[in-house]
């Protein structure tokens, strides 16, 4: 496991966050545009659901599909209720603050969800193709667990149907999912077009927008005493604990290595685009400086470095290969 | 040139919170507005830059309404409900318009 | 046909444009940032551009070159007329709206142009590589036509020197011209250098190219109240008549059955690059809402849905592959 | 701090034009102004939207002229002259300036 | 609706000053402002646009600044210190804010 | 030679970098957007600095590497004081202008460098990896000169620790730098796993860069009125100079002609990119349009047409292949 977390570490997406980390935390004015980090984000969801989607047709639709969905759903319900418990055991920070981080750790990192795809290939790993699904279906259900947390608080929150179209209907879920139908629609041959595009220069592309993510999270740890001591264990603990919870649900399901690798991985990963965004709209008396600095400057380096190989090498050690 | 009354009526609120107040300016009738990108900022919840910015949840935009001075309380009120719980700033200045008509 | 059409409508290209339609229509936030897309269409216009002047320069120039050329602007001019006919019996649109609309389908799509490319390579046909260049011809003309059907109607209209540099000099004629004098000066062995840029990569990023064309009209859509029933049967209907038009033509030249369709495609499709804007300096008393809508959100997903499969189903059986 | 009376030009105008405008300003011997990007907006012809813009013929910008108060009237006629066949509104503010040996 | 008077500040800037003008601001006790981008302008030292635009050295962003009236001058000899020798332009307006507490 | 320079005047990369100038020049509308441009500089900087360190990994650190560095910086330090002499003798400019423009030419411009890298390539020639770490020791330098140069006349100059801190952490060394770095620390491997990415469509996102130079450059040009012939002759003489000392440099060194011609480039090639920046701050009252339009306008066309060729076969001639 230390060889696997060592290669991990000298893997060129690995160093390019670690460069932009150092960068931001330098000082260096080192930027991606923001039309740049949101096209190549564009596409890496558009590529990572149409391959998705290509594998499922070729390997065809497995009974374990509806199960592992449900499975996500009720993960993505259920983690930030754990979040909430270990964050007011944890921290300082107030009801509405540790509601709105534990809905973060509910829903997923799409990002590393790709990171960790690309580690499955590397360990020559397959896995089933509609893990795409499942992380899109646990995108929006820990929001709703986060706002029902905050107005048992008294608290006032903000819910209405027009917000629910607007977080289920939020860019990166449509595009994921859509390119996921597109995937399956077209199959081998379709992503034989357009391999080229989407295949090949992934893994390069991949550098770059981690290059930014390393940059965004060094900005964030400049502004990172916005979080207690209790607060940052809490985002190294969390994804542990989210992964373990992935794992069982995994054994019920009866993933494969790699399929349980990446539910683990879907589990311990917190969101930074669609529940900032929600909250935002639903609870701005929530501070976004602490969910957004944990999620993406301490918890999604910590999936990225050490996450990925424990989750993993725990993948296969359970499942084997 | 002729010029008549005018306001000039500057919000700076958070895009997320964008469609929702060009609708209350809509039930306001208020039909005229510019969207402005803002690159970054500060205020009392610190400061923030929208290089590199991937989550959809931060950012903010500047709305920009020149309307008829007896038309500003609607605007403001119409405003305030929007971002009276959200951060951001409301800022009006007396102006001049050209074509009149049009506001 | 059916089969080609079917085929067509399951290609990733055209699934893509039809993700990008769906989610405007749902009022999904996905979007392609301003910067983005103008660089997609650089990278396209570049990549056509350059493998028409190096496809050229491998096959030598044609002696057709020059008739097709002149066949490019007239169906340039005289499409406006056609299209003016057919709109003020159709449709109640004012006689500037119908001039101003009319003056788009005498020009060109250059993204229908790509498609259609894509749609040939598909099928096995090869084509003139100076289409390309009767593209770029075919933009302007048709300019001149709408400004002197709104003249006759003695409404004002702005035209000087300037405007016609503007026109000719505009971004995309300029970029598709050089790429295509760069590709027959650098020929093969140029194109062998840039290969895996603009060949293997260019279906995909049409894709995402069609997901943002297919957002765009789904915008477009939800406003198509500007539209009358006349002018939406007329979006259909003239890109038929477009089509013919190009037929004719080819025969008179003599061109293969992929440049028939090539020429067919130009004539059937609608600017909504160089035309709009025209129009906006030189009439803008006319709705632009009018012609962008009919032009980007019911002719072109009509080409690129129905009419490709059409165009070469006619080509091929009128002068045989 | 010694500021000067000066008046704030704001002109939103199509993209199109903006050469034209510029070539106007110019010519009523206005030789200061900044161009800001326009993201979206709403007025009497609809509403419209700077994303995924492929079109050249939409998109509007906006500029913002500082001038000394007595060009006021030389710097409105040269406006107006461009934006009156098309869409956009101008519109003027009082204001202070720093260093005025600019304007 | 209630409104306060406030100070509209707007300092169109090149943008290889911006964090040594917010860093005076930040000194002389002003923590609110937004950033904007600028497209292009003219001004005495010729035109500029940010087309294609390459090189950090050039390209100019405005920061607008609302402040409370008698902060002003603290303000106005902050930004002085740092345009001073530099190009760009100070503009003051009389403005009404919301929620004055703010700022 | 002559054949080299008309081989490298018929490549795609110098033809598009032509077909910006000859639009920009025109007026056309072209333009790049600025989140494009950066998002290209992003990406060849990255895979320049990789490639660097991926092949100093694979072919060994060299003991040279110590020394090219040093003489890297003693040209840069050098080399405007070499400049402010020649533009005092030549041209009618400030002192203060002429110390600002010598600094640019102590330091570098990376997409020359680039372009040399493909024209080695080209013509089959390998040089030292560690020439990219060169090519990032030369960037700063040679601003101190020129603040030496201005402050010497007594000119006011702000310089202080934090200018510094801003140059030696600037987006492009650092950036550069860390892909180097990142190369070297994942080597072949690394390389294998992006090089469909970083390498083979490398030549082609290249000629869309120079295409964008040359309309930055087209539109310099057309200012070109704040130049007198004087700094004209120096923008084609200053880079010849620069060669030399180049050569003289990489004989002492004892460099491979690849390297030699990679040292003759940089030491001929004018920063756009960090000088300027650190001028503006530094010496506001130094004309922005002066040292640009030298830069990008004059010395980098010559460079990219004339230049290159010049010192590929003076490196050759002189140290043999
Ligand atoms: N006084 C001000 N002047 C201009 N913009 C401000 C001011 N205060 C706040 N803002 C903008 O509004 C955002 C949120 O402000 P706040 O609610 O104070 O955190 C800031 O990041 C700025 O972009
Ligand atoms: N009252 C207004 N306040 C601010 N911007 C406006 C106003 N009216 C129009 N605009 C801007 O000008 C554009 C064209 O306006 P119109 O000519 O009314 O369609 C709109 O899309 C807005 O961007
Ligand atoms: N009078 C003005 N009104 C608005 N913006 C100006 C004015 N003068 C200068 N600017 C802006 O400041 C930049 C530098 O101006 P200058 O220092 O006069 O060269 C210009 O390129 C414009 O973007
Ligand atoms: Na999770
Ligand atoms: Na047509
Ligand atoms: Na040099």
């Amino acid at each position: 496991m230390l060889d696997l977390a060592l290669a991990n570490l000298l893997s060129p997406i690995v160093l390019s966050f670690v460069l932009g980390l150092g960068a931001a935390l330098a000082r260096s004015d080192l930027a991606v545009p923001e039309a740049v980090a949101k096209g190549i984000s564009i596409y890496l969801l558009f590529a990572i659901g149409f391959k998705g989607g290509a594998s499922l047709a070729e390997h065809g639709i497995d009974l374990k599909l509806g199960l592992t969905l449900l499975m996500g759903v009720v993960l993505s319900f259920s983690l930030p209720l754990l979040g909430f418990a270990l964050l007011r055991l944890l921290s300082g920070m107030s009801r509405t603050d540790a509601a709105a981080v534990a809905g973060h750790y509910g829903s997923i990192s799409i990002v590393t969800f790709v990171a960790a795809t690309t580690v499955l290939a590397d360990a020559g790993l397959s896995s089933e193709g509609y893990m795409v699904a499942v992380a899109a279906a646990m995108e929006a259900p820990a929001i709703l667990s986060a706002l029902w947390l905050i107005s048992r608080g008294s608290d006032q929150t903000e819910m209405s149907a027009d917000l629910w179209r607007e977080i289920l209907l939020n860019g990166s879920i449509v595009l994921l999912l859509g390119a996921f139908v597109i995937g399956i629609a077209t199959g081998a041959e379709g992503l034989s077009r357009i391999e080229s595009f989407i295949v090949s220069p992934f893994q390069g592309v991949l550098c770059l927008f981690l290059l930014d993510m390393g940059l965004i999270a060094g900005r964030g740890l400049r502004k990172a005493d916005v979080l207690d001591r209790g607060a940052i264990g809490f985002g190294v603990l969390m994804p542990l604990l989210g992964a373990g919870a992935g794992l069982l649900a995994s054994l019920v399901v009866g993933l494969s290595a790699g399929g349980t690798m990446l539910l683990m991985t879907l589990s311990a990963s917190a969101s930074y685009i669609a529940v900032p965004a929600a909250m935002r709209v639903a609870v701005p008396q929530a501070n976004p400086s602490i969910y957004l600095t944990l999620s993406l400057a301490v918890t999604f380096p910590f999936n990225l470095v050490l996450g990925l190989p424990i989750y993993l090498t725990v993948a296969k050690t359970v499942i084997g290969s | 040139m002729q010029t008549h009354d005018a306001k000039r009526v500057e919000i700076t609120i958070e895009q997320v919170m964008l469609r929702r107040l060009t609708e209350a300016l809509e039930t306001a009738d208020v039909t005229g507005w510019s969207v402005l990108p803002v690159l970054g900022g500060s205020g009392r919840s610190g400061n923030w830059s929208r290089d590199g910015q991937i989550s959809r949840g931060t950012g903010m935009v500047q709305v920009v309404c020149l309307i008829r001075p007896d038309k500003l309380d609607a605007l403001l009120d119409a405003a305030f409900k929007v971002v009276e719980r959200h951060i951001g700033v409301v800022c009006v200045t007396d102006a001049q318009v050209l074509r009149a008509e049009r506001f």
